[in-house]
């Protein structure tokens, strides 16, 4: 099946206490590697028929408007993917 | 109401009955208190120490640790004393453990128990007064209650939808694994109503509900006596302390 | 960097007061008080903390009357009066209790889930800066139509705020109110009621005392959250407009507070803090000149020192950030090891950021140079007051006029089931189940009552049972009609709720929501409301320990705004020597007799 | 910064109940062209140095150790992103 992903992030200036807590733990865990961390949601999208020029800008609408917070998040990507 | 206990004239302070707190653990104060009523001694753990301070069966209560953001459970169950839990636990000495609403959800992130929790099938937070049948009475935490028997917790949380696949599932009810099931409604979308389970030897125990909040009449879940009068929690303690004396004289 | 001295030798630079929300008589009053112009750090100070929301500027002539209409007998209880972070009352066996209610109104209707959820999160802060265990919280709502478009997005996202924060710090909901009118369309309000208990002698204040002492900053980093409509403050030099990005909004982040609660907690039992403050609206600004003005002494302190979410910030901005979940402390310098162990113990960052001084002045420093030099009580405490002008609204006589015997509607209807149904399936009479299904109200063990009943209770000593009990009120249309009447029964709902519970009421807290004091009929409901509130106060023995004033809550309408309804939140306390005896609401058993008492 | 993204979704056969939520929600709202929607994570590592080989593979680790739960979800992704 189609399917077109949608990304969305915490706003880079706004804080989140979830890849807070998580760049805390990490250390703990013998990570050392990453200085930052931050959590965002991804959706995966199924189109019933192909995923046309249309479609995507369906997408586009539903993740602003749907999807995310425009308030705190931003939506970074929207793209189809096929496999 | 409980089984007549064989722990009657034993001196149950001797038992030692410890408490885990995490950073954001809620009901650790409740849990104690409860330990407490039962006539146990509560011993207070820290996540972070690695020494389980000879206690004879550890409760790990409520919460939101580490805030439940990445998944609930997920950050403590790595937690030093977490280690130590799951070494005794799996030991010949069978450390009886029961996990409370996020204690249940550290306990399969640990994996001393099949499945997982995700969020509640109307993505909604729900505090109620559940009913709840007692399936199996043969475990160290439901010993004192009798087979069949419907007991009234309050169930409040966020994530408490049980989750597994279905052969995990077949098998928790062919063992006899499923411990508790919501009666009456189902208030999350818990696959076959399972409110709480054990491992197959029975010693760790983990449910959504919360019993340390049943324990003591004027502040517990409304029975048929009037409201907050009930304290059906306690068989869980005194069904611990069972195991623990009967572990004693063996 | 504009420091004091560049100030001093730049007298003509142009600044952005008015930007800064300051008028122009109270940006004059800011140079007379420096003899100087101020830098762009005071400026950034003083324009918060003389706002309307810190200052109390419309409503401090007005609120005084909770101060005078107090009698010595009515005190007898109160250990810890109005102007602290909150009132502390005397509840026996060494007990104490503190209590208060706050707003966060317009935050709510821009992001309902976050602004719902730092409102729990700064009243708790409030109430752990007195030295107590939070153990219980309140929220008395208010939202427009129930079947207008936006009121789903702001009831879904303000009820899972107010759970979610609540529900995660672990503190009970014990009651609230939902009342639904299209007068709050646009302008929903969001009251947040925390109490908590502590002994007699853990009692802490808001002051910075002993000269040498250190001032330290602990939990969670500085961001840009809440000065996003300050921004013009990101360019230090106020002519290159520098690209910035200021978020509006603050995201609330409860297990952090949960680790502060227990720590603080912690550093309470050990007697490790001498003083200690919350922050809250106007972030650093507010608790170093707060704490210096409520000392003896004065305070130096290195702004460098502050650890940053955003490494972008300004000097200006870093004492206006509102970010959440951050306390500040004055600690002995014997006991700066003992913080430091709780601080690694609970794994909270803290910065050390200077000393309690003699001189009588709050100086800070941005990297080595002194960019405040101010007098703490004037930024403080000593800011602009008004007496702004009142009078009776000229609609009112017609509005009272209206009355319900003179309409058509006075006639009995035909059928009584029918209309008996429709009353209970009205909004504001149906079941709140709905709200208070996702609040935890278990949680601690010690609520003896909450939903439904009239009053929430809560234990507050497990071996004597001693305890508390709590009812917040207000009817927005009896204060409408006549707000001095109307502030009087909530005070007497209130009162009401918590005597029948079977608890002897002892004290007040309340929030003033209403529309902009510019306007002069809503300055008069605002005097009205007050007036006859402390009146009642007065004849019914209970003092007023504390609360907030919300100001300029209206709907836009067209190119007007309409205010909301004058809408004063009472919150009640009473005590219990054993909760044991409370009295829940409704009907218990059959074949028991019911008597109506009361006119 | 260069960072590493990390995708985590549920697992296909596990009900999601945000995604069944959102699925509801789009034709009320106008979006007909979307059969079925799955919410997943989305995490961004920051990384302080380069992003080596052995970086990569530290964050594969934390991905199925921390940060996905394997009894519910899948890693479907771990990607250096440079921007
Ligand atoms: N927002 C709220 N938060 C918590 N409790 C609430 C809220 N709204 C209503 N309640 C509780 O629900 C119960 C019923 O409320 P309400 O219908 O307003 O009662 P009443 O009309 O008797 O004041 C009360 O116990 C009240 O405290």
């Amino acid at each position: 099946m189609p399917r077109i992903v949608v990304d969305v992030m915490p706003k880079p200036e706004i804080l989140d206490p979830q890849g807070k807590a998580i760049v805390g733990a990490l250390p703990r865990l013998g990570f050392t590697e990453f200085s930052g961390v931050r959590q965002g949601k991804r959706f995966e999208l199924t189109v019933d028929g192909e995923v046309t020029e249309a479609v995507l800008a369906k997408a586009r609408e539903a993740a602003e408007t749907l999807l995310s917070n425009p308030v705190i998040e931003d939506v970074v990507n929207v793209e189809a993917i096929n496999d | 109401m409980l089984r007549p206990s064989m722990t009657e004239s034993l001196d149950l302070s001797a038992a030692r009955v410890g408490v885990v707190t995490f950073p954001g653990t809620l009901d650790d104060r409740d849990a104690a208190r409860a330990v407490r009523l039962s006539g146990a001694t509560a011993v207070e753990l820290w996540h972070a120490d690695d020494d389980l301070q000879d206690v004879d069966a550890v409760v790990i209560p409520g919460g939101f640790s580490y805030g439940d953001y990445l998944r609930a459970g997920a950050i403590s169950r790595f937690a030093p004393l977490m280690a130590k839990v799951i070494d005794a636990a799996n030991s010949d000495a069978k450390l009886p453990v029961l996990g409370i609403c996020n204690g249940f959800q550290i306990l399969t992130e640990s994996h001393l128990l099949p499945g997982s929790m995700v969020k509640n099938d109307h993505l909604k937070f729900i505090c109620r007064d559940q009913v709840l049948r007692v399936e199996n009475a043969a475990t160290a935490w439901t010993n004192a209650y009798q087979a069949g028997q419907d007991i009234t917790v309050p169930l409040k949380n966020q994530d408490g939808q049980y989750i597994a696949d279905e052969k995990t599932l077949d098998a928790l009810e062919a063992e006899g694994r499923v411990v508790f099931r919501y009666i009456g409604v189902n208030p999350n979308g818990s696959r076959r109503d399972i409110a709480g389970i054990s491992n197959a030897a029975g010693n760790v125990v983990g449910l959504m509900p919360h019993p340390e909040h049943a324990v003591e009449a004027g502040f517990g879940p409304s029975s048929p006596a009037g409201p907050h009068t009930g304290t059906d929690g306690l068989g869980f303690f005194a069904s611990v302390l069972n195991t623990i004396l009967a572990g004693a004289k063996a | 960097m504009d420091t004091v001295v560049n100030a001093a030798a730049t007298p003509e630079t142009e600044l952005p007061w008015a930007e800064l929300g300051l008028k122009d008589n109270e940006f004059a009053r800011i140079k007379e008080i420096l003899e100087r112009r101020p830098t762009a750090a005071e400026l950034a100070m003083y324009s918060v903390m003389w706002s309307e929301h810190c200052s109390y500027k419309s409503s401090k002539v007005h609120l005084r009357q909770f101060g005078d209409k107090v009698t010595e007998e009515m005190k007898e209880h109160l250990l810890v009066g109005i102007g602290e972070n909150a009132g502390v009352v005397d509840i026996g066996d060494g007990w104490a209790v503190t209590f208060k209610v706050e707003s966060h109104n317009h935050p709510s209707f821009v992001e309902p889930y976050q602004g719902a959820a730092t409102g729990i999160g700064g009243i708790v802060r409030d109430i752990i800066s007195m030295g107590a265990r939070p153990v219980a919280v309140m929220d008395p709502l208010r939202f427009g139509a129930i079947d207008h478009p936006d009121t789903a997005r702001l009831v879904h996202g303000i009820v899972s705020g107010i759970g979610g924060y609540g529900n995660s710090l672990g503190l009970p909901n014990i009651g609230g109110e939902v009342v639904f009118d299209s007068v709050y369309q646009g302008n929903p309000l969001v009251n947040a009621l925390a109490v908590g208990v502590l002994r007699h002698e853990d009692i802490r204040l808001a002051n910075a005392s002993g000269v040498g002492n250190r001032v330290v900053l602990f939990g969670a980093r500085t961001g840009g959250d809440g000065i996003g409509g300050a921004s013009v403050l990101a360019s230090e030099s106020f002519d290159d407009a520098k690209p910035s990005k200021r978020p509006a909004v603050q995201v609330g982040d409860p297990f952090a507070e949960k680790v502060l609660i227990e720590c603080c907690l912690e550093l309470f039992k050990a007697s490790i803090v001498d003083g200690i403050q919350d922050l809250g609206a106007a972030g650093i600004s507010c608790a170093t000149s707060e704490l210096a003005s409520n000392g003896e002494g004065g305070m130096h302190v290195e702004l460098t020192s502050v650890l940053l979410r955003d490494p972008s910030l300004t000097p200006g901005e870093i004492l206006m950030s509102e970010s959440q979940e951050r306390m500040m402390a004055v600690v002995t310098p014997e006991n700066v090891a003992a913080f430091e162990a709780v601080m690694a113990k609970w794994d909270v960052e803290y910065s050390w950021l200077g000393e309690v001084t003699d001189t009588g002045r709050l100086i800070i420093d941005w990297d080595g140079e002194t960019i405040v030099d101010v007098d703490p009580r004037t930024v403080a405490h000593d800011g602009p007051v008004y007496n702004r002008p009142f009078h009776r609204p000229e609609w009112l006589d017609a509005l009272q006029a209206d009355s319900f015997a003179a309409s058509d509607q006075a006639e009995v209807p035909a059928d009584l089931g029918a209309a008996v149904v429709e009353l209970i399936s009205s909004p504001n009479l149906a079941s709140k189940s709905w709200v208070t299904d996702q609040y935890d109200r278990y949680v601690q063990g010690n609520t003896a009552q909450a939903m439904p009943d009239d009053a929430g209770v809560i234990r507050v000593d497990e071996n004597t049972g001693l305890g508390v009990a709590l009812s917040t009120d207000a009817n927005g249309r009896y204060c409408y009609l006549n707000p001095r009447e109307g502030a009087k029964l909530a005070l007497a709902e209130a009162y009401r709720n918590v005597a029948t519970s079977g608890a002897r009421p002892l004290a007040v807290t309340d929030c003033l929501n209403f529309g902009s004091p510019e306007d002069p009929e809503v300055m008069w409901q605002f005097a009205e409301s007050v007036s006859g509130l402390a009146d009642a106060c007065q004849e019914l023995g209970v003092p007023v320990t504390g609360g907030n004033v919300s100001l300029y809550n209206h709907t836009a309408s067209g190119d007007k705004t309409v205010a909301i309804h004058p809408t004063p939140v009472v919150g009640v306390l009473g005590v219990f020597d054993d909760v044991a005896r409370r009295t829940p609401s409704g009907w218990r058993e059959d074949g028991q007799a019911i008597y109506l008492l009361g006119t």
